[in-house]
Formats: C-alpha cells, sequence, structure tokens
C-alpha cells in the first residue's frame, strides 16, 4: 500500500544515517492495527519502519531511556534520531525542561501528520463480535478484512481520534529537528473543528457530590495496572516512584486495590502530572479498563493554561509552573 | 453424564436459581464504560455470549484484586479471620480457554499447600462453560491444544447448535444442581453433542489467524535465554503489568499491611506484577530482575517452561488477552515464533 | 520566661520582643542629648570643667540633658545585655544566625568603650584622677595631658560612627528588622527616662573639682578593659562552640530521578546536581550542601517520589505522628 | 470517635504559633494539632492521603508568603497548596476541606477567627465526601 509519508521518512533517514546512529521508530507487529515501537539500529531495518494513520504511540516516554534510567543506552556514541508526530514534540520538549534527557544527542523527524486512528471507534464500527484480520489505508478509506474473510472499508474521517479533530496543524521546537513533508501544504489546513477553548469538560456540567461519584464509578474499575503512568512522559520516574516505594522505608502509600485507593492513586498521579501533562491522551488511549481518563486529564490542562498561564511542552528552557512563582498571585 | 437440549427460554430457567439475594451470577456483559466484563447480571437479557471473550478475565471473582485476609488489633490481640463472602456463584459463560485457566488456578492454589482464601471461593462457585464461536485476533487456543468447542474443566458445559442449547453435565455439581432444575428437558444424544463440538471447533479454529507447533520447543524455552530476539521486545515494553493482571492464569500476589491506627490495622493481599519495579527488589536494594527484559523474559518462561517443568502442563491457554491488551503491540505469539527460530525448529 | 510573657501582655506591648529595639531607642537617644552637650562642652584642660559647670547650672534644662545622656547609657547596656539573653536563651544564637551574634558582642564593646571615654571627658573629679594616673604611665607631666583628653574626646565621638558601622551588618541580617520598638513601648520608655532623669538630677557641680584622695594606677583599667575584652571574644565564639543539633536534608540517590526539582525550590540554594556513575551509565543526581541547608524542608514538598528527606522528620514518622496524636486522644 | 471525622492542622512552628492552635485543643475535640518546621515541607501527597482516609479536613497555618522565615521558600508552596486545591475541585471532592490560613506574628487573632469559622463550617456541613 502506497504510503508516501512513510516512504520520505525511510528515504530521508537512509540519507542521513551514520554508522552508530539510533533511529527511535514504530513498526509493524503482529496484531493488526497496533504499531511496536522499535530500535533500529543499521540502515538495512530502516525499511520496517511505519508512520501514519496508525501511529498512535508517543515515543517520548522511551528517550528518559536514553539518558537517565538502568537500563539505557547512554553510552550512545552517535545521534538519536526519533520518529514524531508534531503533537508528540510537546512531550519531548517538557521532557528537555525536566531534565530527563539531554538534547544535544538527539534530532527529531516531525513528519506531516494527517490525524490518527482511534482503534475504540474502528472496534465500534465493526461490532463486538467480529474482529480485523487485516487492517489498511487507502487514501480516505480504510480497507479491513475480518477474521472469516469478509471484506470491510470505514471512511477515515469516522475513526480519526477527537484529538486530531482539535489539532491546530503547528507545532514549536528549538531543538535540531527535520520536517519530512510538504510543511506549508500540511499548515494550509488545519482541522480544528473544536477549538480547545470552548470545549465542555465533565468538571464544567457536574460538580461536588455526583462528580465525585461518577468518577468513583469509573475509577473503581481500575485494576492498577500502572499502564497510565508507565506510558506517560509526563510521570518520567517510572520505576523509582512513590508507589513503588520499597517495603523497608514504610511507604504510606497501600498498595490495596479499593475504590478510596483508587481515587487516590489517580489524584496523586495527576496532582504530579498536571503541570507538565501535554494532553496527549495515551493514557486513556490504553487503558485496558477503558476508563474515560480525559475526563481529568482535560481538565488539569485547561487549568494550567487558564490560571497559571503555562502550557506544558511550549519551551524547553522554561521549567514547570511548580517552579515558579509570580509576587502578589495570592492564589490560595 | 446426561446431556439436554434445551431452548432459549428453558436457559432462563437454568440461571434463574442464581439470581436471588444471597447468591449472584456473574456473566459477560456490556459495562458502563463500554466493554463487555464479567459483571454481576441483574436479569437474563443483559447477557452478551455472541462476542469476543472480555478483555478482563473473571478470575477477580475466584482471587481478588485485593482481599484482607486477616485483620489485628494490637491492643485485644486475636486474629479476626476475614469473613470471605459465603455468597453463592455462578459462572456463566466461560469460553474452553478461561475453563482451563480456572482448572490450572485450582491446580495452583490448591496444590499440596491449599489456599484457604480461593479455596472457599471455588467452592461456593458454578462454573458454567460454553463452547467459543468469536475468536478474536489474538486468540492462539488450538496451538496451547485446546479446542475451541469442548472443554471438561466446567462444572455444566454449554454448546450452543443454532437457536438451543446442548447441556452436557461434567461434574457431581453440576448433575446434582441440573437434577433440581432439569423438570421437562429433552435429553439430547451424545452423538449429537459431539458432532456438533466437533462443528464449532473447526469453524472457529479456522477463523483464528495462525496456529503454531508448540509440541517440538515444549520444556527447551530456556535454552532461548541469552538469545538476542528477545531485546526486539523488550525495548518497546514499558514494564507497566497490563498483561499480567489480565492474564486468567496469572497468580502472583503481595501481602501488605494497612495500619488503620497505629495498633489496628488488616493484612490484606493485592495482586502483583513481575513487571513491576519492586517485585524483585531485596532489602539491600538490589534487584536480580532490574531490566525490562528480564522482567518480559521472566513471565515467557513462567508461562511456557517453568510450569511445565513443575507441573508438566502450560500456563498458558492462549485466551490471547496480553495481546490484546498491550499498549505498545507486544505479541506472544510473534514471541513464540522468534523462540522456535532461535531453537532451529 | 518567654511564654508567661507572651500570655500576659499582647504582643505589641511585650518588651522581650523589642529588647534590640529599646537599646536602639536608646542610643538616639545619647545622640540626641549627645549634640546638644557636644555643642557646649570644651575638651580643653583649662576650659572643660567651666563648662561642665555652665552646662549643669547655668544652661536652661542643662542638668536636665546630661542625667538623660548618662541615665539612658546606662539604660542602653541594661538592655543590650537583656537583649543578649534572650537572643541566648531562645536559640537565636546559633548557625546561619551567628553572624548577627558576633556583630552584636562587637557593639556591646564598643559600647562599654563609648561609656567609659564619655565618663573620662567629663572632666570631673573621678577622671581627673584617672587622667593624672594615666599621665604617670606614659611619662608625661601631670599638667599636659591636653592630648590624653582630646585622644579621649575623639574616641568619644568616633565610636558612635562605628556602632552605626557595625548596626547595619547586625540588622541586614534579620529577615523583617524591627528596629524600632512598637510605638506603644518606646512612649513608655522615653516617658520613664524623663521622668528618671527628671526627678534624679545629677547633682550641681561645685566650682572646683574635688579629687579624691590616692592614686588610681591605669594599669587596673587597662587590665579591666582586658579582662572584659576575652570575655567578649569567648562570647563571640559561642555559636561555634555549641555543637549543634541541625537539620540537614538528605538524597537517596538510588531512587532520585535528577529533574532537580528540589534545587529549584530551595531558597538557600543548597542543592545542586550531581554526576555519580553506576555500573558503567552516568546519572544526574540532586545533593545538598550541608552548611548552606537550613533543614526548612522545602524541597521535601517539592519532590515527586519523596526521595529527599528531612534527617530525622521523614514523612513516613509525619504519618506515625498523626496516628501517635490520635491514639492520645482516644486514651 | 469515628476516626474519619478527626480535623488534623499542621502548625508552622514560627512565632510559637503551635501554642496559640494547641490552646484550642480543648475547645474542639476532633481537633489534632502536629508541629511541623513550615508548612511548605508538607507534600499534598500526605494531604491527599489524609484526607482520603484518616482526616475529614486538613489545616495548614502557616507564615505569610511575604513573612516566611525563608524567605520565598512559601511562595512555591502556595501554588503547590492552589493545585491541591485544584484537584480537589476536580475529582468532586470540597476543596475547602484543605483549608490553608496565611498568618504572621501580628494576626494571632485574625487567626484564630477563621480557625473558629472554619470549625463551625465544618459542624454543619455533614460528611459528604463519601469516604
Amino acid at each position: 500500500m502506497i504510503n508516501e509519508i512513510r516512504d520520505a521518512i525511510i528515504q530521508y533517514l537512509k540519507s542521513v544515517m551514520k554508522e552508530n546512529d539510533v533511529v527511535l521508530a514504530l513498526r509493524s507487529s503482529s496484531t493488526p492495527g497496533i504499531l511496536t515501537p522499535c530500535i533500529l539500529r543499521n540502515k538495512a531495518d530502516l525499511d520496517q519502519i511505519e508512520a501514519g494513520f496508525f501511529h498512535l504511540n508517543n515515543l517520548a516516554v522511551y528517550l528518559s531511556e536514553f539518558f537517565q534510567k538502568e537500563n539505557r543506552l547512554s553510552t550512545l556514541q552517535g545521534y538519536l534520531y526519533v520518529l514524531c508526530k508534531p503533537c508528540d514534540t510537546k512531550a519531548v520538549t517538557q521532557m528537555i525542561s525536566d531534565q530527563q534527557i539531554n538534547p544535544n544527542k538527539l534530532k527529531l523527524v516531525v513528519y506531516a501528520c494527517e490525524g490518527m486512528a482511534d482503534m475504540k471507534k474502528v472496534k465500534n464500527e465493526i461490532g463486538l463480535d467480529k474482529d480485523i484480520k487485516a487492517i489498511d489505508l487507502h487514501l480516505t478509506e480504510l480497507s479491513l478484512t475480518l477474521l472469516d474473510g469478509s471484506p470491510l472499508s470505514i471512511p477515515v474521517s469516522k475513526v480519526i481520534s477527537s484529538k486530531c479533530l482539535e489539532c491546530n496543524k503547528e507545532y514549536h521546537l528549538t531543538m535540531s529537528h527535520v520536517f519530512v513533508g510538504d510543511e506549508k501544504k500540511w499548515k494550509s489546513h488545519p482541522y480544528s473543528i473544536a477549538t480547545a477553548e470552548n470545549k465542555v469538560l465533565l468538571q464544567d456540567q457536574k460538580k461536588g457530590k455526583d462528580l465525585f461519584d461518577q468518577l468513583k464509578a469509573e475509577l473503581s474499575a481500575c485494576i492498577r495496572c500502572n499502564a497510565c503512568r508507565n506510558v506517560c512522559h509526563a510521570c518520567f520516574c517510572s520505576d523509582r516512584c512513590i508507589f513503588d516505594k520499597p517495603k523497608m522505608t514504610v511507604g504510606f502509600l497501600d498498595k490495596e486495590i479499593s475504590p478510596i485507593d483508587n481515587i487516590l492513586f489517580h489524584m496523586i498521579r495527576f496532582y504530579h502530572v498536571a503541570p507538565n501533562c501535554t494532553a496527549c491522551g495515551e493514557c486513556e488511549r490504553i487503558c485496558p479498563q477503558g476508563i474515560p481518563l480525559s475526563h481529568l486529564y482535560e481538565y488539569f490542562h485547561r487549568l494550567m493554561q487558564e490560571s497559571l498561564d503555562f502550557s506544558a511542552g511550549s519551551s524547553d528552557s522554561m521549567r514547570q509552573a511548580m517552579l515558579s512563582y509570580r509576587l502578589g498571585e495570592d492564589l490560595v | 453424564m446426561k446431556t439436554y437440549q434445551i431452548s432459549k427460554s428453558q436457559l432462563k430457567q437454568l440461571l434463574e436459581p442464581y439470581l436471588t439475594a444471597e447468591t449472584q451470577l456473574i456473566a459477560p456483559s456490556l459495562n458502563p464504560l463500554g466493554l463487555i466484563s464479567f459483571n454481576k447480571i441483574q436479569n437474563i437479557n443483559e447477557i452478551a455470549l455472541n462476542t469476543s471473550i472480555p478483555l478482563k478475565p473473571s478470575k477477580s471473582y475466584l482471587f481478588p484484586e485485593s482481599s484482607s485476609l486477616v485483620q489485628f488489633d494490637e491492643k485485644n490481640p486475636h486474629l479476626l479471620e476475614s469473613d470471605i463472602s459465603q455468597k453463592k456463584q455462578m459462572l456463566f459463560g466461560l469460553r474452553p480457554c478461561d475453563l482451563a485457566a480456572i482448572a490450572y488456578m485450582d491446580s495452583f492454589f490448591s496444590s499440596n499447600i491449599s489456599d484457604h482464601d480461593y479455596v472457599q471461593r471455588r467452592n461456593n462457585t458454578l462454573i458454567l462453560g460454553v463452547a467459543c464461536e468469536y475468536p478474536s485476533n489474538a486468540c492462539f487456543c488450538t496451538s496451547m491444544g485446546i479446542q475451541p468447542g469442548t472443554s471438561i474443566h466446567a462444572d455444566i458445559f454449554l454448546v450452543p447448535s443454532g437457536e438451543d442449547f446442548l447441556v452436557e453435565e461434567l461434574s457431581e455439581k453440576g448433575q446434582e444442581y441440573l437434577a433440581s432444575i432439569s423438570k421437562g428437558w429433552k435429553e439430547a444424544s451424545n452423538e449429537t453433542l459431539a458432532t456438533q463440538k466437533n462443528e464449532i471447533t473447526e469453524k472457529t479454529s479456522s477463523k483464528l489467524i495462525e496456529k503454531i507447533d508448540l509440541s517440538k520447543i515444549r520444556g527447551r524455552l530456556s535454552e532461548t535465554y541469552n538469545k538476542d530476539f528477545w531485546n526486539k521486545y523488550s525495548e518497546a515494553c514499558i514494564v507497566c503489568g497490563a498483561c499480567t493482571f489480565d492474564c486468567p492464569t496469572c497468580s502472583c500476589f503481595d501481602m501488605n499491611d494497612s495500619m488503620i491506627s497505629s495498633s489496628k490495622g488488616c493484612r490484606y493481599r493485592s495482586w502483583d506484577s513481575c513487571s513491576f519495579a519492586d517485585f524483585t527488589l531485596h532489602a539491600s536494594s538490589h534487584n536480580p530482575r532490574s531490566s525490562k527484559l528480564h522482567r518480559l523474559r521472566q513471565r515467557i518462561l513462567h508461562k511456557f517452561q517453568y510450569t511445565v517443568e513443575k507441573m508438566d502442563q502450560w500456563s498458558c491457554t492462549g485466551c490471547g488477552r496480553c495481546i490484546r491488551v498491550c499498549p505498545v503491540g507486544i505479541n506472544t505469539r510473534s514471541i513464540l515464533k522468534d523462540a522456535k527460530e532461535a531453537l532451529g525448529e | 520566661m518567654d511564654e508567661t510573657q507572651n500570655k500576659s501582655l499582647s504582643y505589641l506591648l511585650n518588651p522581650a520582643h523589642y529588647f534590640g529595639g529599646i537599646t536602639f531607642l536608646f542610643l538616639l537617644i545619647q545622640v540626641f542629648t549627645g549634640v546638644f552637650l557636644f555643642m557646649n562642652f570644651i575638651p580643653y584642660v583649662s576650659e572643660a570643667y567651666q563648662s561642665l559647670i555652665y552646662i549643669t547650672n547655668l544652661l536652661p534644662y542643662g542638668f536636665f540633658l546630661r542625667t538623660l545622656h548618662r541615665y539612658s547609657a546606662f539604660g542602653m547596656i541594661i538592655m543590650c545585655i537583656l537583649h543578649m539573653i534572650r537572643m541566648y536563651t531562645t536559640g537565636r544564637y546559633l548557625r546561619p544566625r551567628d553572624v548577627g551574634w558576633v556583630t552584636g558582642v562587637v557593639l556591646l564593646f564598643i559600647t562599654l568603650l563609648v561609656t567609659l571615654t564619655g565618663f573620662l571627658s567629663s572632666f570631673d573629679g573621678f577622671s581627673q584622677l584617672v587622667l593624672n594616673g594615666m599621665a604617670d604611665l606614659f611619662k608625661i607631666g601631670r599638667r599636659d595631658f591636653q592630648s590624653l583628653l582630646s585622644i579621649n574626646y575623639g574616641l568619644h565621638l568616633l565610636f558612635p560612627i562605628l556602632i552605626f558601622v557595625f548596626l547595619i551588618t547586625h540588622f541586614s541580617r534579620i529577615a523583617r528588622p524591627k528596629v524600632f520598638p512598637s510605638s506603644s513601648l518606646s512612649f513608655i520608655f522615653i516617658g520613664i527616662m524623663i521622668a528618671l532623669s527628671g526627678l534624679f538630677p545629677i547633682a550641681p557641680l561645685p566650682d572646683s573639682p574635688n579629687l579624691p584622695s590616692g592614686d588610681f594606677s591605669p594599669m587596673r583599667l587597662f587590665i579591666g578593659i582586658g579582662i572584659a575584652f576575652l570575655l567578649l571574644v569567648i562570647l563571640a565564639l559561642l555559636p561555634y562552640i555549641t555543637k549543634q543539633k541541625r537539620i540537614y536534608a538528605f538524597v537517596d540517590e538510588a531512587r532520585c530521578t535528577g529533574c532537580m526539582y528540589c534545587s529549584d525550590v530551595c531558597p538557600k540554594k543548597a542543592i545542586t546536581e550531581k554526576n555519580i556513575t553506576k555500573n558503567g551509565q552516568s546519572f544526574q543526581v540532586a545533593t545538598v550542601i550541608n552548611s548552606k541547608c537550613q533543614g526548612c524542608g522545602i524541597c521535601v514538598g517539592a519532590c515527586r517520589s519523596s526521595v529527599i528527606q528531612l534527617e530525622n522528620h521523614k514523612d513516613e514518622i509525619l504519618l506515625e505522628e498523626v496516628r501517635k496524636v490520635w491514639i492520645e486522644q482516644t486514651l | 470517635m469515628d476516626r474519619t471525622n478527626t480535623v488534623i492542622a499542621f502548625v508552622c512552628q514560627a512565632d510559637k504559633r503551635k501554642k496559640l492552635i494547641s490552646s484550642l485543643k480543648s475547645k474542639y475535640p476532633a481537633l489534632r494539632v502536629i508541629p511541623v518546621i513550615c508548612i511548605g515541607k508538607l507534600n499534598p501527597v500526605i494531604i491527599f492521603r489524609l484526607l482520603m482516609k484518616e482526616a475529614r479536613a486538613v489545616i495548614l497555618v502557616g507564615c505569610e508568603p511575604s513573612d516566611c522565615h525563608f524567605r520565598e521558600g512559601v511562595f512555591f508552596s502556595e501554588r503547590r497548596f492552589f493545585l491541591a486545591k485544584e484537584v480537589l475541585k476536580g475529582f468532586g471532592l470540597n476543596d475547602r476541606l484543605l483549608n490553608i490560613i496565611w498568618s504572621n506574628p501580628g494576626k494571632d487573632a485574625l487567626v484564630l477567627k477563621q480557625f473558629e469559622t472554619f470549625m463551625q463550617y465544618l459542624k454543619e456541613t455533614q460528611i459528604e465526601k463519601g469516604a
């Protein structure tokens, strides 16, 4: 299937990759519709790279592996090329300002992204009793073959993820990067159907007790598998988290899985993440229990922008909101 | 063991006794978050049988996420045995892969050291299996030697044939339960049952994406310990633990005390996962499985190697949940294929 | 002593909080009255005593100024000592407030010298006796110790300037220096001073100074000054001698992610980053400079994975305190 | 005494404020006073845990931002407590249960008055946090 963005990326990487450079990109996994992040070290593997409509993952979370964490490759001599959607660049900028990555060994490959798939919507289209055997994108049609071999085609507009509908098609990067694809054409028609400002959130419709009851019902489905914590670029202390405190130092947070503890877990996680959350939506996408976490991170993202006028990932030198103050703002 | 043929309306009769106050009926249904999962059923037509298996197994009804085992109070030091809910429950709508998983969990929890908490819940539970007609693209039960159409691990096994169900008794508990409610049910011959089962097995296994022949590498997986195909997967893994919590045969748990006051509290047990950072963290803060590679490899080798050595059975039933739930698309089937290739099969 | 005062008087009236302020108030009275005395006092050997008589007997309110000058000198010394005692008892002399303590001790020494030179330059009986003694010591004739007198007078004017110089550093060490006592308190003390100097003025001077008998060997004076100096040096070194139980923050380097939130938040800039290498890879972790750390714990509040803790004030202990306090209530 | 309707007050030790607050203990049996070196030290994670489990309300009494002994320390904690209150609001909890009273040496009377009004408020509103 022709995917000219992917070929342009591969062609660019082939031209610029030197001897011990490393590429962090995505390749197809044997589950249809989902790509697996991969680290490619030599030119021959570059052809496995996939990009475009199924690029759901935000690869920024792997970058801290390269520079700070235990099993890292920080003995990296060459450069690290990272395949990024424009909305992932905010995550990379925020991690640089949190000193989790040093940018001078990093080169971002940003490409003209026309939106990404939302696999939940695809599943709803197919119905709960059938499943996908193979899935492919033909210009504006998703062509699927189901398990019993019957073909099905769904228009892209039906399954594009809601985050992309608000994309204003711009990104700002100060570190070294390259844009693959025609930037002017890409910027010419932004989606931005529902602009972020007038979005009505759950916290606007409900207040107090019934908001608490609804969130409690949703969060009681949580099985505390830590997937939302480990996939989040803003939750960068993933294997040194306060919830993983070793038993010898009496951690004051129990590992009990009960509605109250789940709320406490998410409350503490969003308290930590609120200043540097770039609302990339990864935590909601991958939650095995389907918990609508957008009810929470949308609220905190908007809160940071409105009351502290701080948008995460906007500049890699400005530290996050909790590390600065303005005289006389008397917030509390 | 008799088999009956019942219509859809008579199915209500089969499940009715478990809809009373002191009992609970657990079956797959659409939960408020829009996913199919095992929930407590209020009335029969909520049950959704014609879907692929729920993402979260019924494990949490036998081995709950966290249950308080013992309550203690230093001031008057006696151990209050925590009262496990005596509710009789029926697990309905389990497919052969889930039934095989429950059989493994039974043998795990009540082998030489029997786990009081699990055994008590298990004795209160009546298990009704259903033949599987709607596999997902991640299923590989046939590669693990399980036929989607039949199973021997349930108390009662239903085989859908057109509009009706063939009900097969498999255990004394099932026979005794059926004896009490099967008034006026039409008996069915074993042949029709067997042919219906084979037909379903053929139809479903033809739908599966692939079947891997693991017989040659059974018990030889530890030779792939230092092979480098593991890096391909561990570099992508984010060690989150979703695969282990959604796996019907993962039985690791962690014990902790939750103190209400400095003298009163309860010791509870909650699920733990080998992917978590502090699973094998020693008091000296040395961690033998510190890197992601160690943890991913441990999960696969435990399922396909160590249980074969110890209990001479796979502890994976091919339900495919770990593949469907993985945020980064790590596919257990492709790991097994790479292992086969690395062993030169 | 501190608690009882707090309870009895409201915060504003309690003198204990303003000892330092009152000393400064007396200093200002001294300077104010000193300027008037300076105008009428002639430091020549021949006319010194005459000008003194003129001030006390003839100048309108002259005697009042002199008594006020003398009494507030005593007041200043007493208040200064009380201020020091209070600072010592409330432990406000330990590091990092030691600079305030040392400058305070120097200020006390200079005040003593000023009062000494003040008495000598008044050239009445006692001062002449001492000056004669000094003249013998320096082998100059008893008659012409004009040089001694002018040196003494010069010092008496120089030292207050020195006091103000040290006061600047003394006040700069306090976050919000309460330089002046509260208005009500200062009126009270000025009132007392005026009443005292009004009721018990200095006796009018006789025409010629009556020289007390006997000789006064200046060696005793110098020994006295020497001992006072030694005592004050020991007093100044007190903060560095006492073993201080100070609380530092410390970082559990195995769990630190190197995000440096704590160093951004530390008011004393006591946390910097440091690179440690563990099995071949280099990490950036936070490390605490103990000399700068004041044990306020604001870094503990900023750290996400609660890796930085105060030495024996761990977060877990806080929770134990909640439970302990809870138990106390129910017993 | 049901332990979930205790009120825990973390009081900054500067200027002997602890005595001031603990004198209120006799009036309010549910009050627990815990002195801390500076309320900037309090990690809101502890406050969340206390609010969800041990306590019904948490009161923090500390120096006013411009008046703190550690100069700009309390400015940062002011933002932290703002975010903590917003997190409580975002989760539907009553963010007045985390009450922060700024005080400085001269304002002891004002601190007591704020304390009284808060305890009064707690009496009226029943426990609706569903803890």
